[in-house]
């Protein structure tokens, strides 16, 4: 029963995704669209994240450094191809099938070396540590005013896919939702497999698994590469909506807007973080628009959150116990 | 010479002001095992009472019984309906909600106060500046900021080296039995800690008003700084706490002093001035790095 | 009393929309400014400045009724771009106005020209817009932001420093600061020193200063940070010492009225302060007192002023939003603004005069800005020759 | 004959307490060995040395022949060590055979194998059945850990050891908290281990003590102060004094 239910949530989100292009021209056009695509970007970020604090029991607290490297990666080839200027004799590039896979790349190499670090740590040292380290890396980028410092770098254009303009919201739309659906893919066998298993084994008992002979350190630096990877996409995805990469996108408040997407959708469940992509920026976007003063409604509501429904409208969904 | 005893003056005063923070956290962390972040809110806080009290009344000495009672209380009643819930509860839940808080208090201060930063003065008596060397004056309000600083990291040593609460805090979240076991009413201990980390945040928050400008978002700029702090010294510790202020406020404040001064023996000018600047804004999280490789709990680990 | 003042209101909203529909669709004005945040206090300022002035008249600008949308954008470019995308959309919004911050306007501008909308700014001038990517849609109504720092580089030259230590944050801004104030000062610069962005303790710095022995300061710091810097400067016994010049944002009317005594026998630029004696400035002065009851900011001016110039560009429309006869008609900016003699460059930025300010004790014995005389005459900006429209 | 476990000299301080104080034990390989003594006595902390967990002041730790004083606790467990926990340790939202499927992984060398369901895996399942089967649990296979009884965790805890396929077992009071029908089949289920694997065995039940182990060693304030066959034990003096005299009933 619980899990029908939970099934026909996932159908109606994945329903609800596809038909966004066909009803945008009657609720809203390119708004809705466009709205639509941030959920579908957060919605990776958010799944990336679930990897860590729903599979892992890593608390990562430094999300959005990697997902604003991401960005940064695809605004800095794209400036240096629109301005001539070689970067260490490369020309750049605004070529998103070079571009994407350079964003993960860098991403996951920041989350390497982060996490290499990181992970000798744990519990509340661990939530810590990921913060500083993407402060860090957050002022690093203010500095760097060859790339517009704490103003952020635009990019004239959005990235060329396979040669191809993306101009048309819809047509970047589909883009990103063929992202996540990979995202999702690879998420889903990555948590059935050996070693999601050694994961989940690590979140549920970590000395038992040492007395298993798992050295769970490196598992976890790879889950960390990982997550950081994805995150890195979407980047670079939400830097090609916005055109433009700012330091912003590596703040830490944003860091905290992931983990609550995370748990406003449901730990540990596939879809349960997209879905609570969507209801976040939904409440975020109405809350605002109401009132100015939004925040003092949606820090209770977040607070309510960590305290009455901590395995979120996914856990909601499928009923408590099991 | 005199610059660097004027810096190294400077850096005392961060840390200090670090280290009430970092008492704060890093006590609730210790006995009760919450991460708590909206610390910096009840820093934000007792700058904010302060500040209106003092403008309100005209008298800025009135500014620091305001903002202590303001913090405590809002401490209190915060460990009673938010915190305590989640004591049995994981770290997750408790970084969520806190994280809310935080939300909750900046919406709230902008709402009630407004989002212009607001100015507190100084107390005339400690408006100007001593000369400590001769040609070296230096602000009477940032010695008399040291000066506190100094006496309550006496104080807190006192109550936890001398007295029974400090016992049963350094008897620490591990042992609640024994705690328990001894008549102590674990609940008023808890609200008690709370309430004093929360009173410590107030008065930094309140210390540092004149100084700096209080506005929305201070709390935050600070916390993070304040948990470098606690990492390095090792979360728990109250010397930890103590010694990670130093290391770090000092870090901080000769980093921004001399990074770009020693950068421009190898650069340009301005590459120098700019490069210095930013890595003198990173300077303490790579001290954090370097502790972490060395000693992954800390200088001075609790519990193991 | 609130209920009928509040029903008044009312009805008078009504009959206001009503008299509009009966003419025509009133010109929809879409206002992305920073609210939220510390630097919240400008954007209210220009936004209750573009307000005053539409409702002086009655709801309309140039004489043709105008419907303004206003959203805050919580000083990130993100957030800007999805509001002015929103509003494109949704409402069909074609003029703009009210970003504050650069960074913003650097990340938004762009969406709104693309879209063929056309951009008014009160406040932000980048250089990124000045010069070869100037546009025929994208007017400033306040200055190109180097003006601010070369005004008062130009004071420190006529105040006749010899050499300086300058200050401002490690961002982009802050580096224009720096460039926009050393292009008219000339003397010797014995050091520049990049504070980071969200410091607010600036001992070290102060530190430096000291032992630099400069004749005078220049320093960059708008809002809070400002505040901060010219607080600690008077503790630290400097302000006695070492003269300071500043720029317009470094000590508008809202940071003196914060810092007080601190803030007495600064030095600094603008194009506009609260004692000018021409009547539109005084009767916006007026106007804006009764109507917010606080003393108008130079931002509140520019809001004001900014809305003056659309009105001039409406007028000729005539409410349809021509972009070519909006141009031609704001360009010739015939309308009296609060500031006095203005002209559009060649690059749609401000031609336009600077004055040397100082912070005084005024009569009821707060510090104000009082106005001593020009710097800088028909003063334009080093970009508009690099620009081709 | 070789040593399945030697400790040499082992030294270990809490502050002012001395909780190993030069602790030489010897075991023999295929040995049944019970470690005995009074609450407080140090018998946790020097397993915790030899599982790893603990990295003890001074002295050394020999496995089969090697010395692995500084090996982690995940190499000493591939080198042929399981053990149980004084408090059940399980991945309690995993199902006994999922439990057990962990252990079998982790014998199968690394995990990074990305793409295969390991939930549909035979080399996992089948060789897990067996093990859950040998412990008696054949038939609560797909039940969560977190809903089985407290003598069937025990039980799946000692499969989970099991399934590394281990040269020894440290068992930390396996007997802890059961009832005495719960307690009567692990003695049982250990009775058949007994002589094919060697048992390093912690309890406080001296029924099962003396029913299971071929030699007993008595730790009292950290020191080992005998080692023997049951019966001399039993007529320790010393023992009898320390241990016995004020702990049996």
């Amino acid at each position: 029963m619980g899990l029908n239910r939970s099934t026909l949530l996932a159908f109606l989100l994945i329903a609800a995704l596809i038909a966004v292009p066909f009803a945008a021209p009657y609720i809203g056009g390119n708004y809705i669209i466009t709205q639509a695509t941030r959920v579908v970007i957060f919605g990776i970020v958010a799944l990336s994240l679930d990897l860590l604090i729903g599979r892992s029991n890593l608390v990562s607290f430094g999300h959005a450094a990697y997902f604003g490297l991401g960005g940064y990666v695809v605004a800095i080839a794209s400036f240096h191809l629109a301005n001539d200027i070689p970067l260490l004799g490369w020309a750049g590039s605004n070529e998103a099938l070079v571009v994407w896979p350079l964003a993960m790349l860098v991403s996951g190499l920041a989350a390497l070396v982060v996490g290499a670090l990181c992970l000798r740590t744990s519990g509340v040292y661990f939530i810590m540590i990921t913060l500083a380290f993407a402060q860090m890396i957050y002022f690093i980028f203010v500095a760097l005013k060859f790339y517009g410092g704490d103003d952020g770098l635009s990019m004239r254009s959005r990235n060329l896919f396979a040669g191809e303009r993306i101009t048309n919201a819809t047509t970047f739309y589909w883009i990103c939702l063929g992202a996540l659906a990979l995202c999702l893919l690879v998420q889903w066998r990555l948590i059935v497999s050996r070693f999601g298993r050694v994961l989940s084994g690590g979140a549920a008992n970590e000395r038992r698994m040492a007395a298993m002979g798992y050295s769970i350190y490196a598992y976890r630096l790879v889950a960390f590469v990982i997550a950081g990877m994805m995150a890195g996409l979407a980047g670079a995805l939400y830097a090609n909506l916005n055109r433009f990469a700012s330091p912003d996108m590596m703040s830490w408040l944003l860091s905290g807007e992931f983990m609550v997407m995370v748990i406003m959708g449901g730990v540990a469940s596939l879809f349960g973080p997209i879905i609570g992509a969507a209801v976040f920026l939904l409440v975020e976007t109405s809350l605002s628009g109401a009132t100015e003063h939004w925040q003092i409604f949606f820090g209770p509501f977040v607070l309510l959150i960590a305290l009455y429904a901590p395995r979120g409208v996914w856990g909601l969904v499928r009923g408590g116990g099991k | 010479m005199q610059l660097l005893i004027e810096q190294l003056l400077n850096g005392l005063q961060l840390s200090l002001t670090l280290f009430l923070l970092a008492a704060g956290l890093t006590l609730v962390f210790g006995i009760m095992g919450v991460i708590n972040l909206a610390h910096g809110s009840l820093y934000m806080l007792g700058a904010y009472a302060g500040a209106s009290v003092a403008a309100k009344l005209g008298n800025p000495w009135m500014a620091l019984p305001s903002a202590l009672l303001a913090s405590a209380l809002v401490g209190i009643v915060m460990e009673y309906l938010i915190v305590r819930p989640l004591y049995a509860r994981d770290h997750l839940a408790q970084v969520l909600a806190t994280f809310g808080l935080i939300l909750f208090f900046n919406g709230f201060i902008a709402w009630a106060v407004g989002r212009p930063p607001i100015m507190m003065d100084t107390p005339a008596a400690l408006s100007g500046f001593i000369e400590i060397l001769p040609g070296l004056p230096y602000p009477t309000y940032r010695l008399a900021v040291m000066g506190a600083g100094v006496c309550v990291a006496l104080g807190l040593w006192y109550i936890i080296a001398r007295t029974r609460l400090g016992m049963l805090i350094r008897a620490g979240s591990d042992k609640r039995d024994m705690v328990e076991a001894l008549g102590v009413n674990i609940a008023v201990l808890f609200t008690l800690v709370f309430g004093l980390g929360a009173l410590l945040a107030g008065l930094a928050g309140v210390m540092v008003a004149p100084i700096r400008s209080v506005q929305v978002g201070m709390g935050e700029q600070v916390l993070i700084t304040t948990f470098v702090v606690i990492v390095v010294g090792g979360i728990g510790s109250i010397r930890g706490a103590f010694i990670g202020s130093l290391l770090i406020g000092m870090c901080d404040t000769l980093g921004r002093a001399y990074a770009p001064i020693l950068l421009k023996l190898w650069l340009s000018g301005s590459i120098a001035d700019g490069f210095g600047a930013a890595l003198a804004s990173i300077m303490i999280y790579l001290v954090m790095a370097i502790v972490l490789i060395v000693k992954p709990r800390g200088l001075f680990p609790v519990g193991g | 009393m609130r209920v009928k003042s509040l029903a008044l209101a009312g009805a008078a909203l009504v009959a206001l929309t009503m008299g509009a529909f009966a003419q025509q669709a009133p010109v929809k004005i879409g206002i992305v400014t920073t609210l939220s945040t510390p630097g919240g206090y400008l954007g209210e300022d220009v936004r209750d400045g573009i307000l005053l002035a539409i409702e002086e008249e009655g709801g309309k600008l140039g004489g043709v009724p105008v419907q303004p949308l206003i959203e805050d954008d919580k000083l990130k470019p993100g957030d800007a771009k999805q509001i002015v995308d929103k509003w494109i959309e949704a409402e069909k919004v074609k003029l703009f106005t009210g970003i504050i911050f650069s960074n913003v306007a650097v990340a938004t501008v762009p969406t709104i020209l693309e879209n063929d909308g056309i951009y008014v700014s009160p406040n932000a001038g980048p250089s990124n817009f000045s010069g070869k990517a100037c546009h025929k849609n994208y007017y400033v109504a306040s200055w190109q932001n180097d003006n601010l720092h070369e005004s008062a580089g130009a004071l420190a030259k006529k105040l006749g420093y010899k050499k300086m230590v300058l200050l401002a944050p490690n961002y982009q801004a802050g580096k224009d600061a720096l460039t926009g104030f050393k292009r008219m000062y000339g003397g010797e610069v014995i050091e520049e020193i990049y504070t980071s962005l969200d410091q607010t303790d600036f001992s070290a710095e102060m530190a430096r200063i000291r032992a630099a022995k400069p004749d005078a300061v220049f320093q960059f710091h708008p809002g809070g940070t400002g505040i901060a810097f010219l607080k600690q400067w008077a503790q630290s016994g400097l302000k006695d010492q070492i003269p300071m010049v500043v720029a317009a944002p470094s000590l508008d009317q809202r940071i003196a009225a914060a810092v007080g005594d601190a803030a007495l026998g600064i030095a600094l630029t603008s194009h506009w302060n609260t004692d000018f004696k021409n009547p539109q400035s005084e009767a916006f002065v007026k106007g804006f007192m009764a109507k917010y009851n606080r003393v108008p900011t130079v931002y509140a001016s520019q809001g004001y002023d900014t809305a003056k110039l659309i009105g001039a560009g409406l007028k000729a429309t005539g409410g349809k939003l021509d972009e070519n006869v909006f141009r031609a008609a704001m360009m010739k900016a015939d309308v009296q603004l609060t500031r006095g003699p203005f002209k559009f460059n060649t690059n749609q930025h401000p031609i336009q005069d600077w004055y040397e300010m100082k912070a005084v004790k005024g009569a009821d014995g707060k510090v104000t800005l009082q106005t001593l005389g020009k710097v800088l005459e028909n003063h334009g900006d080093a970009y508009a020759k690099d620009c081709k429209i | 004959m070789t040593l399945a476990l030697e400790t040499i000299g082992l030294t270990k301080s809490f502050a002012a307490l001395r909780a190993s104080d030069a602790v030489s034990l010897q075991i023999e390989e295929r040995e049944s060995h019970a470690l005995i003594g009074p609450n407080g006595a140090g018998k946790t902390t020097l397993i915790g040395q030899l599982t790893g967990e603990i990295i003890p002041d001074s002295g050394r730790v020999h496995l089969f022949g090697t010395d692995v004083t500084q090996w982690s606790v995940p190499r000493r467990a591939l080198h042929g060590l399981g053990r149980s926990f004084q408090i059940t340790q399980l991945c309690m939202s995993f199902t006994a055979l999922d439990n057990v499927a962990l252990a079998i992984q982790a014998t199968q060398g690394h995990s990074f194998r990305f793409l295969a369901d390991a939930s549909k895996d035979k080399k996992l399942n089948d060789p897990a059945r067996d093990v859950l089967a040998r412990v008696g649990l054949a038939d609560r296979a797909t039940i969560e850990a977190q809903y089985l009884s407290h003598g069937e965790r025990r039980q799946l805890e000692l499969a989970c050891a099991l399934a590394l396929g281990p040269r020894i077992l440290v068992l930390d009071e396996p007997m802890a908290g059961m009832g005495p029908q719960e307690s009567a089949r692990m003695i049982e289920i250990l009775q058949a281990l007994r002589g094919e694997i060697t048992i390093l065995l912690v309890e406080h039940d001296m029924d099962a003590v003396f029913a299971l182990a071929d030699r007993i060693s008595v730790l009292v304030n950290g020191t080992l102060i005998a080692t023997d066959r049951p019966a001399a034990i039993r007529a320790n003096e010393q023992v009898r004094a320390a241990y016995l005299g004020t702990e049996a009933h």
